[in-house]
C-alpha cells in the first residue's frame, strides 16, 4: 500500500466505480423513498376522506355496532371487520398447510421436469383474472356446496374461502418453494447423514431454516387474501349480516367497499365510511402480518 | 496391488470392484478393498484423488448428488448395501459421517448435537443433557462453549465447528464412523484428543478417517489404502506401508512426508 | 500395532427396515405430500381443461385479430390484447426497476432498526390495499390532478403502484437468502457493493425475484378493478395505438364486461374464447420470464 | 361523414348503458377521427358526480339524475339528455313455476314477507331473493315502477346482493327458487320472465303502455352539450342510430315511447 | 509479551491496542503487533482463540458481521483503515483473503478466477484467459481442472475448492495476501507447492497466514504471533520464537509439536 494511484486511467475507472456505487446507493433509497412515498399517499387518500365518517357517527356506533343500512344513517361496520377476519382466518386455514405441502412437493420431491413444467403452470394460476374464478365460484362451486349442504343459497364465507384459497395457493407456494430451494444442501446433507429419514429432515431441518422466507409467503398469500375484491364479490352474497353459518350470505370488508364505493355520492357519509374502512382494512391487515411475524420468532431463535 | 498384512481382523465392510461415475468423468476405478472391524483406516492420497467420493458411497451420501452411478458391490457386515432390502435410513444411522467441511445446522449448539439423538426417539431432557455433555466432552469442545449452549452454531470459529459436527455425529452412537479431514483445521492440541478419542472409540466402533496428514495416518491407523487418480495403489497395515511401500508411487508420496 | 479380536466379533447387521414412529411418520408425510401434490395437479389440470375446453377450439386470428363488435357475432379483441401487453409491459418498466431497487436496499444497505422494520410491515401491508383504492388512487392523481383522463399511462402507473409492494418484499428475500460466504467472498476481492450485486447477490437471487416478477406480471395481466377506474373499459378501436394517452381497456376488463354487461348473442363465447386466451397468454409470459433463468442455469451447470 | 370535430370525450356511469355507448362511439369515430372516446362505467351514480367533478364530459345514468329518485338527490346544473328505452323484468329460475305476479305479491317477495314460492301460487320451496347492488341504476327503476317505491329486504339466510347484471343472470340461472330482475336484452332461455299482473315484460307491451316497468337512460352533461360531446349526443339520438344499432342492441328508441 | 527479533523489515501494518467485541463476547483482547512487509507472518494458536477475527479486521471483512465493535487502531501503510477517509473496496482489493472454509461461487472454474479482474476493469478476452491460467497454476489446480474450465465450481473436491480460492485472491494480485488455513485440506505434495508459492510471492507481496500446522509456521514463515484466548502471548522472528520461546504458554504450545 502506501503507493500512488496507478496510472490516469486506472484511477478514472475507481473514481467512476466509486461514483456509480454512490449513484446505485442514492438509485436504491430514491426507490424505497418512492414505494414508501406511494404507501404514504395511499393513506392519506383513505385517511383523509375517511375520518370525515366520524363528524357524522360515533366512534363507538362504527366499531362496535353490527348495523350497516346506510339508507338510514346508521353505519355499524363490525360486521365486515369480524367478516374480514374470519374469511381471512378461514382461507389461512386451508391455504397455508396445502401450499406448504405443495411447496415441499416442488422442492424436494418431484423430478426435475415435473418442477420445470409445474412452476410456471402454478404462476399461470396467478394470472387468471379474478373475475374468472368468481365465475367459476359462482356456476360451479356453489351450486355444488349448495347439494352438500342443503342451503337454498350457500354463498358466504366457505365459498369466498375456498375460492381465495385457489387465488393465494400459487404465491404461497411458488415464494415457499423457492425458500425452500435455497436452503443449502450441506444442511441436507447433515441431517441425511446422522441417518435420519425425508420426513425428519424437511420436517426438522429444511423447514426450519426457510421458516423466514415461508412466514414472508405466508403473509404474501395473507395480504392479497385480505385485499382479494373481485372473486369475493361474486360468491359471498354482499349481505350486511353476521353469519351465522359457513353458508350465509355476509360481506367482508373489501366486498363491501368494492360494491358500494361506485354507488354513492361523492362527498356523503356513507362514502367517507367506506374509505374508512380501506382503511381499517390496511390496519386489520398489519395487526396480522405483525402476529404473523411474531409466531415466526416465537417458532425459532437462531435463523 | 498389495493385500493387508497379517495384522488385519475380520473385515467388516467389503469393497469389490466398485466404479463410480459423476455424470462422464469416472472418480473410482475398480476399487476393491476390505475395512477392519474395530480398527482404523487412513485414506490417504492428493487432493482430488476420490477419497471423499469413496467415503461417500461407504453410507450411500453419494445418492444425493445428481448424476452419480456406481457399478460394483459395497457390503457391510455381509450385506449389500445398494441392494433393495437395505434401507437407507438405517445404513446411515450406524454409518455417521463427518463431513470435510464443516455444516452445523443453523440451530443452538445444545440443538445440533441433540438432533440426531432426537430423531432417533429420545426425547426425555435429562437423557439429551448427558448425551450432549458426553458428546462435546468427546469432541474436546464443552469447555469451550458449556456457559452458552443456546449460542448458534454459525457463531463458532472453523474449528469449533468442525468438532461440533464430530460431537454431533457421535451421539447417533454410530458403528462405523467416517470423518473426512476431521482434524484438518484443528490445533495440534485438539487433534491429539481427537486422535486419542478414535484410538478410544476403536475398541468398540470401527473408524475410517481421510487424511492429508502422513504422521497422522501413522500414528492412529491400523490399516492405510492409497489412492491415485480414484486407483487404489496400495493397501496394507499402516505400519507395513510406511515402513516399507510396495509401489513406488506409495514411496513417492509418503516420503514427501513434512504434512 | 496389534488388534484384540473381540469373543463376540460380529455385531447384527441388519439394514432392514426400522420400525417405530418415525418410520411410519415418513411413510405417511410421503404419501400425504405426494398426495396432495398428485390432487393439486389434478385439479389444476381440470382447472386449465374447463377454462379452455370450450374456447380453444374456437380461436382464430381473426379474433385475436379483430375488433370487438357489440351488436353482431364474430367481434374479436386486437386492441384489447394488444392494450393488454402494452400496459403489462409498460407497468413492469415502472415497477420492476423501483421495486428491485427498493428491495436490494431493504436487503443490503438499509439499516438495521426499528424504523426500517416499520418500513417493512407497512409494505407488506400496502399488498393488502384492495386493487380498487389503487384504482381510487389513480383517479385521484390522473384523471383529478394531472387531467389526462382514462388512459393507458394511468393504468399502467396505477398498476405498477399495486405491484411494487410484492416486487420490493420478493427481492429483499430473495437477495438476503444468499449464503453469506458468497458476499464475503466478493467483498474480499475486492467488488465494490454495486458490483458485488449485480454480480454475485443477483445471480444468485435471480430464481426467488423471477417468481416475484412472474406473480406481479401475473397479477398485473388479470388485473381488472384498477383498469376499469384509471384506463376505461373502451379501447381506441383501432390496431397498434401506441398513444399512452388512448383509452386503455384490457383483455381482463373486455372479458369483465362481457361477462357482467355485454349484450352481444354469442357473450358466452366470446368470454370463453377471453378466457383461453388469457391463460395461454399468461403461460407464455410465464415461460418467456423463464428462459433466461434456463439458458444462465444451464451455463452455469456444464 | 368527414367531420372537423376535435376532443376528447369521457363517459363514465351506467354499466346498462355501456353496451350502447362502446357502440355508438365506435360508428361515431368513423366519421369523426379526429375525436377520442374513452368509456368506463363504475355504476350509473359515478356518471352524474364524475361529470359534476369535472372529470367526466357525459355521465350515463339510468334515471333522471336531474331530479330526486329514492336514494338519490338531484344533480342541479346537470342537463339530462334521453338516449335510450330499457325494459326491465323480474325473471325467475327455470325451476319456479310461477309466471305471473302483481305489485303486491313482488313487494311482499322483495321486501321478504313472503318467503315460501307455495304463498303465490308455486310449489313448496323457499324464496331465494336476488337483488342488485344498491345504486344500480336497474334497481331504481325497477323499485320506483315494479315495487311502487317499496323497500327491498336487506338481510336473511336466502337474500343476497350481485353486482352486475352478468351476475344477477349467472345467478338466476344457477340458483333454484331464486327470483330477481334484469334489463330485458339480458334475459335468457335459462330463465322465465315473469308477467307483472298478468302483462308480459315485451317490448309490444311496452309500446302499447300496458307494461309499466320501463325507463330512460340518459347521458347527463355540465350545462348544454358542446363540441364534440354535443355532436356524439346528437349522433346517438339521431334516427339513424335509433333505428338501427340501437334497436338491435334490443333498447327501445326513444321515439317510439313518446 | 516479546518484540520481535532484528531480522524484521519495516512494517506495513500496524495494529495498536485492538479490541474487537462480537456484541458481549469480546474476541480480540488489547492486541498490538507489526507486521512486516515483503515477509510471510504466521498466525497460530488453539482454535477460537481468535486468528480468523484477526484477519477479518485486517481487510474490514469484519464490518460485515453485525453486533462486532472494534477499539484500537489497524493502519496499513500508516494509513488507519478504519477512518473515514479511506474506501473499503481499495483496500480490500489490494488486500487478498483466502477463507477458512473454501467459498466458491457458483459459476464455473473460469469465471471464478476471472471475477477479480473483471471487476476492476479488465474485459479483454485474451488478458482474462491468460489470468486465469496463471492464477490457476501458482494455485497448483490447473493441471486437474484445465480440460474443463467451464465446469461448475461446486463439483470441485474439497481441497480444489480451496485451491481454487487461493487462485482467485492471486489473480486480483494484492499487495499484501491473507491465507486463513489455506492448506488445511492439502495433500502433502499440493501444500508444498503452495508453500513455495507463498515464498516466491514474498519478494512482492506481504503474506500474513493462520495456521495450525507448526512445522509449517516454522518453515516458511519469518515472523509468528501466538494468541491464546483473544490475546497475543508472544510474537517474534519465527526462528527465536521456535528456538527459544520466552513465554512458558509459547512453550507448552508448540512443543505439543505433532501437527
Ligand atoms: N460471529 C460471531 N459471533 C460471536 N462469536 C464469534 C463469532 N465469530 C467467532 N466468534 C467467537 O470468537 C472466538 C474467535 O473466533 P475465530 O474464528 O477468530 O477463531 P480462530 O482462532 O480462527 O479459530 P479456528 O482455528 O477454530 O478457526 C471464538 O471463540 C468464536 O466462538
Ligand atoms: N459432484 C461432482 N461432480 C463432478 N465431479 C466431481 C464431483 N465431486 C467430485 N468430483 C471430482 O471427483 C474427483 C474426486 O473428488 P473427491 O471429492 O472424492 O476428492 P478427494 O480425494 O476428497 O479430494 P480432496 O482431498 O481435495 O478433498 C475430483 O477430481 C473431483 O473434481
Ligand atoms: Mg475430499
Ligand atoms: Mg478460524
Ligand atoms: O345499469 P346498472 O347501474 O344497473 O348496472
Amino acid at each position: 500500500m502506501g503507493k500512488a494511484p496507478g496510472s490516469g486511467t486506472r484511477f478514472d475507472r475507481k473514481a467512476r466505480l466509486r461514483w456509480s456505487n454512490k449513484l446505485f446507493r442514492m438509485v436504491c433509497i430514491g426507490s424505497t423513498l418512492f414505494v414508501c412515498l406511494v404507501l404514504l399517499c395511499i393513506l392519506v387518500l383513505m385517511l383523509r376522506t375517511g375520518v370525515l365518517t366520524f363528524a357524522d357517527v360515533s366512534l363507538r356506533e362504527f366499531f362496535f355496532s353490527t348495523n350497516w343500512d346506510p339508507e338510514n344513517e346508521h353505519y355499524g361496520a363490525l360486521i365486515f371487520i369480524l367478516g374480514t377476519l374470519a374469511l381471512t382466518g378461514l382461507t389461512m386455514l386451508f391455504a397455508i398447510p396445502i401450499s406448504v405441502i405443495i411447496a415441499v412437493f416442488l422442492a424436494e420431491m418431484t423430478p426435475k421436469w415435473l418442477r420445470h413444467i409445474l412452476r410456471p403452470v402454478l404462476d399461470l394460476l396467478v394470472g387468471i383474472p379474478s373475475v374468472v374464478y368468481g365465475f367459476l365460484g359462482l356456476t360451479i362451486l356453489i351450486p355444488w356446496l349448495r347439494d352438500i349442504s342443503g342451503h337454498d343459497l350457500a354463498d358466504g364465507l366457505l365459498a369466498a374461502s375456498i375460492v381465495l384459497t385457489i387465488m393465494v395457493l400459487p404465491t404461497i407456494s411458488r415464494i415457499s418453494d423457492d425458500a425452500i430451494a435455497a436452503v443449502p444442501n450441506k444442511y441436507r446433507d447433515a441431517a441425511y447423514a446422522l441417518g435420519t429419514n425425508r420426513f425428519q429432515t424437511i420436517t426438522r431441518v429444511v423447514l426450519p431454516a426457510a421458516r423466514g422466507g415461508i412466514m414472508y409467503a405466508v403473509i404474501l398469500g395473507m395480504t392479497r387474501a385480505i385485499g382479494e375484491t373481485m372473486a369475493v364479490v361474486m360468491v359471498i352474497g354482499n349481505t350486511a349480516q353476521l353469519a351465522n353459518s359457513l353458508f350465509t350470505p355476509t360481506a367482508v370488508l373489501t366486498s363491501n367497499i368494492v360494491m358500494q364505493i361506485s354507488s354513492v355520492e361523492f362527498d356523503s357519509t356513507w362514502n367517507h365510511g367506506l374509505y374508512m374502512m380501506g382503511f381499517i382494512l390496511l390496519a386489520i391487515s398489519i395487526l396480522m402480518i405483525v402476529a404473523v411475524r411474531m409466531l415466526q420468532k416465537k417458532g425459532g431463535r437462531y435463523s | 496391488m498389495s493385500t493387508p498384512g497379517g495384522t488385519i481382523v475380520q473385515p467388516i465392510i467389503e469393497i469389490n470392484k466398485l466404479n463410480l461415475y459423476y455424470g462422464q468423468f469416472q472418480a473410482l476405478k475398480d476399487v476393491s478393498i476390505e475395512i477392519p472391524e474395530r480398527a482404523i483406516t487412513a485414506f490417504i492420497g492428493p487432493s482430488g484423488c476420490g477419497k471423499s467420493t469413496l467415503l461417500r458411497t461407504l453410507n450411500r451420501m453419494n445418492d444425493r448428488i445428481p448424476g452419480t452411478r456406481i457399478e460394483g458391490k459395497v457390503a457391510v457386515g455381509g450385506t449389500d448395501i445398494y441392494s433393495g432390502e437395505v434401507h437407507v435410513e438405517t445404513i446411515r444411522k450406524k454409518i455417521g459421517m463427518v463431513f470435510q467441511q464443516p455444516n452445523p445446522f443453523p440451530k443452538s449448539i445444545y440443538e445440533n448435537v441433540a438432533f440426531g439423538p432426537k430423531q432417533h426417539g429420545i426425547h426425555s431432557k435429562k437423557k439429551l443433557d448427558e448425551i450432549v455433555e458426553q458428546s462435546l466432552r468427546s469432541a474436546v469442545l464443552w469447555d469451550e462453549v458449556k456457559d452458552n449452549l443456546k449460542r448458534s452454531a454459525l457463531s463458532l470459529s472453523g474449528g469449533q465447528q468442525q468438532r461440533l459436527c464430530i460431537a454431533r455425529a457421535l451421539a447417533v452412537e454410530p458403528d462405523i464412523l467416517l470423518m473426512d479431514e476431521a482434524t484438518a483445521s484443528l490445533d495440534p492440541v485438539s487433534t491429539f484428543k481427537i486422535e486419542e478419542l478414535a484410538h478410544e472409540l476403536k475398541e468398540r466402533y470401527t473408524i475410517v478417517m481421510v487424511t492429508h496428514n502422513m504422521q497422522q495416518a501413522a500414528r492412529v491407523s491400523q490399516q492405510t489404502v492409497f489412492f491415485l487418480d480414484g486407483e487404489v495403489v496400495e493397501y496394507s497395515a499402516t505400519q507395513d506401508m510406511f515402513a516399507e511401500p510396495v509401489d513406488s508411487r506409495t514411496q513417492d508420496y509418503i516420503s514427501g512426508r513434512f504434512g | 500395532m496389534s488388534m484384540k479380536k473381540q469373543a463376540n466379533a460380529v455385531p447384527a447387521y441388519s439394514f432392514g427396515k426400522r420400525r417405530g414412529a418415525s418410520a411410519l411418520m415418513d411413510r405417511i408425510f410421503t404419501g400425504m405430500v405426494w398426495g396432495v401434490g398428485i390432487v393439486v395437479i389434478l385439479f389444476i389440470v381440470g382447472l386449465l381443461f374447463l377454462l379452455l375446453e370450450k374456447g380453444l377450439p374456437l380461436l382464430s386470428w381473426d379474433f385475436l385479430y379483430g375488433v370487438p363488435s357489440e351488436i353482431e357475432e364474430g367481434g374479436g379483441i386486437g386492441p384489447a390484447l394488444f392494450n393488454s401487453f402494452y400496459v403489462l409491459i409498460l407497468s413492469l418498466l415502472i415497477s420492476i426497476p423501483i421495486g428491485m431497487a427498493a428491495g436490494i436496499y431493504l436487503a443490503e444497505f438499509a439499516p438495521n432498526n426499528k424504523l426500517m422494520e416499520i418500513v417493512r410491515i407497512c409494505v407488506e401491508g400496502l399488498s393488502s390495499v384492495p386493487s380498487i383504492i389503487f384504482g381510487l388512487f389513480g383517479i385521484a392523481l390522473f384523471v383529478e390532478f394531472f387531467e389526462i383522463g382514462l388512459t393507458i399511462l394511468g393504468a399502467a402507473v396505477s398498476l405498477a403502484f399495486l405491484n411494487l409492494p410484492v416486487l420490493t418484499r420478493v427481492t429483499e428475500e430473495s437477495v438476503r437468502a444468499v449464503p453469506v460466504e458468497l458476499r464475503s467472498a466478493s467483498f474480499a476481492l475486492g467488488s465494490t457493493h454495486l458490483q458485488t450485486i449485480r454480480n454475485v447477490l443477483l445471480p444468485v437471487a435471480i430464481n426467488g425475484i423471477m417468481t416475484g416478477i412472474c406473480l406481479t406480471a401475473g397479477r398485473a395481466f388479470g388485473e381488472s378493478a384498477v383498469i376499469i377506474l384509471t384506463a376505461g373499459v373502451s379501447t381506441s378501436g383501432e390496431m397498434w395505438d401506441f398513444n399512452l394517452l388512448s383509452p386503455g381497456g384490457t383483455l381482463a376488463v373486455h372479458l369483465w364486461y362481457i361477462q357482467s354487461e355485454a349484450i352481444v348473442p354469442d357473450a358466452e363465447e366470446i368470454a370463453q374464447k377471453t378466457t383461453a386466451v388469457l391463460i395461454f397468454v399468461a403461460l407464455l409470459i410465464n415461460i418467456l420470464f423463464r428462459v433466461p433463468i434456463w439458458l444462465n442455469a444451464r451455463k452455469n451447470q456444464a | 361523414a368527414k367531420s372537423t370535430e376535435k376532443g376528447k370525450i369521457v363517459i363514465n356511469g351506467s354499466s346498462a348503458l355501456l353496451p350502447l355507448t362502446l357502440q355508438a362511439a365506435s360508428e361515431f369515430k368513423k366519421d369523426n377521427p379526429k375525436v377520442k372516446i374513452s368509456a368506463s362505467a363504475a355504476g350509473s351514480i359515478t356518471g352524474p358526480q364524475s361529470v359534476r367533478k369535472g372529470i367526466a364530459d357525459i355521465g350515463a345514468v339510468d334515471w333522471d339524475a336531474s331530479k330526486d329518485v329514492p336514494g338519490f338527490k338531484k344533480f342541479d346544473g346537470l342537463v339530462a339528455n334521453p338516449v335510450a328505452v330499457t325494459v326491465f323484468t323480474a325473471v325467475v329460475n327455470s325451476n319456479v313455476g310461477v309466471s305471473n305476479l302483481t305489485t303486491k305479491q313482488l313487494q311482499d317477495i322483495f321486501s321478504g314477507k313472503v318467503t315460501n314460492w307455495k304463498e303465490v301460487g308455486g310449489s313448496d320451496a323457499n324464496i331465494v331473493v336476488v337483488n342488485r347492488k344498491f345504486g344500480s341504476g336497474t334497481r331504481v327503476n325497477f323499485q320506483q315502477k315494479a315495487l311502487d317505491g317499496k323497500d327491498f329486504m336487506s338481510k336473511g339466510d336466502n337474500y343476497k346482493e350481485v353486482g352486475s347484471s352478468g351476475d344477477m343472470k349467472t345467478t338466476i340461472e344457477t340458483t333454484p327458487n331464486a327470483i330477481g330482475y334484469i334489463d330485458l336484452p339480458y334475459v335468457t332461455s335459462k330463465m322465465k320472465a315473469v308477467s307483472i299482473n298478468g302483462v308480459a315484460p315485451t317490448e309490444k307491451n311496452v309500446l302499447n303502455k300496458t307494461y309499466k316497468v320501463w325507463g330512460i337512460g340518459y347521458y347527463m352533461t355540465k350545462g348544454q352539450p358542446t363540441g364534440a360531446t354535443k355532436a356524439f349526443i346528437e349522433y346517438i339520438q339521431s334516427s339513424k342510430f335509433q333505428n338501427g344499432s340501437l334497436k338491435k342492441l334490443k333498447f327501445i328508441p326513444l321515439a317510439a315511447v313518446k
